[in-house]
């Protein structure tokens, strides 16, 4: 029988080991799968990369593992952290790298990763300081620069539902990132909800096949 | 003079969004537009964060912050709303299926360049967000500024001294002083609001302004702030 | 209002123009807009371009338009049409021009087309007659081609139900091509067997958003 | 010769799909083996057309013809299956998330290339489908076919002469007289039907097979054709 579902976040986040690159879903504080950054930090797993829209606005998760310089390169479109100077004072500090790429490039580079595609030419950010040193062509005269295909070992995604196939539906705009980066080549886990048994959700609606899905686990009760 | 404020940017440029347009408004001042659509025009407004047919804000004690719009801001939806992921979202927009995105900015250049997302000195921690998927790919970039900076220095320019988001992209521009349009290259001036002469704008910008044959007064209703 | 409602297929393809080019949704015979097609044959429309999966298999739409001739090329993965030697036939004529090109390529190609992307590279067809012609590039030792981005003037496709606002879902596998098609530049024209209210389809299960639809309209009761 | 049927072919290949594989089934006589997949396991049929968790085929008078497979077969679906587009579906091939796409063929060469799409004369209409994606994008392929042509001609080969599916692609073949696997640029073989001795195979072959040291006898149970 396939069963993909793992007992606790701690377990689930067990194979993550130092240095590990992650895809973390969300966007600002909707949807982050909070309850395996917290194992994972509980974990003590240090030199991490993530990849994600932003650094997540909440207290935990993202935040505890930023604030106690976990995280050594941050890639994502918006690294402000309203209200706070925490991502300034790693800077300063030397414990964090960053890269800015914006956020649709962020988007179409991990579905290239997951689709078996190397790259991709796009418009976005011709001209601009984020184009630098990026490969230009033209096609029917307009200019494009090439992304490549963003890489992760593990995408930690978070969901409303899910079966012990891995399939998942999302809740409504905590969707964000977290189906196309269930979808890369990374080791995805889910933390989702409610765990239902399969055939609950209508095939018709779900969001994410379970094939893209390695591990789900409940959410814990808050 | 009478300057726009902020909200009655707002709702000017409102009034230009058609019926059935599909609407992507940028975090911050031009989220404010939401609160001016004409109610009898269907417009439907796309935010990155994957909703299509966001209604007004939600009101109430606890609202529900899975159903935000790209600035946080937890919103309703419209009959007809529906979600979707990121890579739908700028499938979207850098596909060319958003009309108009309204963004803030900096600095626009004579030729539409557009430069919104950071500072002279740099950032530490820079914001670029989807502000640069949105200038590539969106159909038309109505810019909501203030048309000068705090110091006195104009926003409107020959040529963006800061970083662009993205080049030749700015159709139009709403600003507290005049509504300006960017064609081939000029600038096109629209409307101007009443107590400044055309010829007293001019002289305070490097550009030179071309003149609509329709030009006409700016004005919007008072509004709450 | 916003309402994209036609009254009727005739009227929904009076847009279309002799050498028109189309993306057909539907596979084998599952989920073409045979309704459209058939208002399409009636009208006389001629020197078309077809960017479908295959020659529909059933006696009506697409397969009207060939026997008549009215297809003058058709880019598919599939060109048989199991039990008649028609596209033989056209062929041999000089009355069909024909491309083929691997399923996946014409999915993804279709979705560059409408995600603003002007092609991609992907080792499906590396090795292979299909290859031929075609810019080849390693990405870290691995060889990929380049297939630029599908265009075309219409996209015919086939719904469950849709509202005014063009919001569509599909009936299980007759989804296929049809929202990848959907989604693409082209205008989008598309038959459902029922038309809704706006917010009767839940925003969580929408598969097409309406904005990428530009008409759509009922199938004819059968 | 105890020759395998292709019935029994399907059956043996089956028989090495392990427990919560993700397996797609070519048109043709690869979607035989959906009908002696071990019913102990928990195995994920995946069809290009966009289905995912395929059952038994659908009896009755009344097949519903919207949900059939890429062999245009009307399916059921286990709990558990979805529905998704072409461009998730072959997301899925290209981006390797198909553990084991099964396809038949008219040659497989020593290095494993693939050729099962168009014959040496060429077709006017011809039909690649599917198979080159999931050749250059599945996990592992698995081929189905008969070792030797209706005249007698291994379809195992030195060099493919007939236009290539795929080049490399080639994990394990599954033949009426042997079970082979191609590892490195040669040609294992794992299983060999009673009543043909090795070199009495070897003698047919133009390529050098490499002995597996399990080498042991392809048998498969009497089935209904």
């Amino acid at each position: 029988m396939i069963n993909k579902i793992c007992p606790s976040p701690e377990e689930a986040v067990k194979s993550i080991t130092d240095g590990a690159v992650l895809f973390l879903g969300g966007f600002i504080n909707c949807g982050f799968a909070d309850d395996l950054l917290d194992a994972l930090y509980a974990q003590g797993t240090v030199g991490l990369t993530t990849i994600s829209n932003n650094p997540s606005v909440g207290e935990r998760g993202m935040t505890r593992l930023l604030q106690d310089g976990r995280i050594s390169r941050m890639i994502c479109s918006y690294s402000r952290k309203p209200g706070t100077s925490l991502i300034e004072d790693l800077i300063d500090a030397g414990q964090l790298a960053l890269d800015i790429i914006p956020q649709g490039t962020i988007a179409e580079a991990i579905r290239c990763n997951g689709a078996g595609i190397p790259g991709f030419y796009t418009r976005t950010g011709v001209g601009t300081p984020l184009a630098k040193g990026k490969e230009h062509r033209d096609f029917d005269g307009v200019t494009y620069i090439f992304e490549p295909a963003l890489h992760a070992d593990f995408a930690l995604v978070r969901a409303l539902r899910g079966d012990r196939w891995g399939n998942l539906v999302y809740d409504k705009a905590a969707r964000n990132f977290n189906p196309v980066m269930a979808m890369s080549k990374a080791f995805t886990i889910a933390q989702v909800d409610e765990i239902v048994t399969p055939g609950e959700l209508s095939p018709e609606h779900i969001i994410t096949p379970g094939i893209f899905v390695q591990q789900i686990v409940r959410s814990r009760k808050t | 003079m009478n300057k726009l404020s902020r909200r009655q940017i707002a709702w000017r440029l409102a009034q230009d969004i058609p019926e059935g347009a599909v609407v992507n408004l940028g975090s911050g001042m031009p989220l404010l537009v939401s609160d001016y659509l004409p109610p009898d025009r269907e417009i439907i407004i796309h935010s990155e964060n994957g909703l299509l047919g966001i209604g007004p804000k939600q009101t109430g004690p606890n609202p529900d912050m899975n159903q935000i719009n790209a600035g946080n801001v937890p919103v309703t939806l419209l009959p007809g709303a529906s979600f979707f992921h990121h890579a739908d979202s700028f499938h979207m927009i850098r596909g060319g299926h958003i009309d108009i995105s309204v963004l803030g900015a900096y600095q626009v250049s004579e030729q539409g360049d557009l430069a919104n997302w950071s500072l002279p000195q740099g950032e530490k921690a820079p914001a670029v967000g989807g502000a640069m998927d949105l200038a590539a790919g969106a159909r038309n970039i109505f810019v909501m500024m203030e048309l000068f900076a705090r110091d006195g220095t104009a926003k409107l320019v020959r040529q963006c001294t800061l970083p662009l988001t993205g080049s030749g992209c700015v159709t139009s521009i709403y600003t507290d002083i005049a509504i300006l349009d960017v064609i081939a290259g000029h600038i096109h001036i629209r409307e101007i609001i009443e107590g400044i002469t055309l010829s007293a704008l001019q002289a305070e910008l490097d550009i030179e302004l071309v003149v609509s044959p329709a030009l006409s007064l700016l004005r919007a209703p008072a509004l709450d702030e």
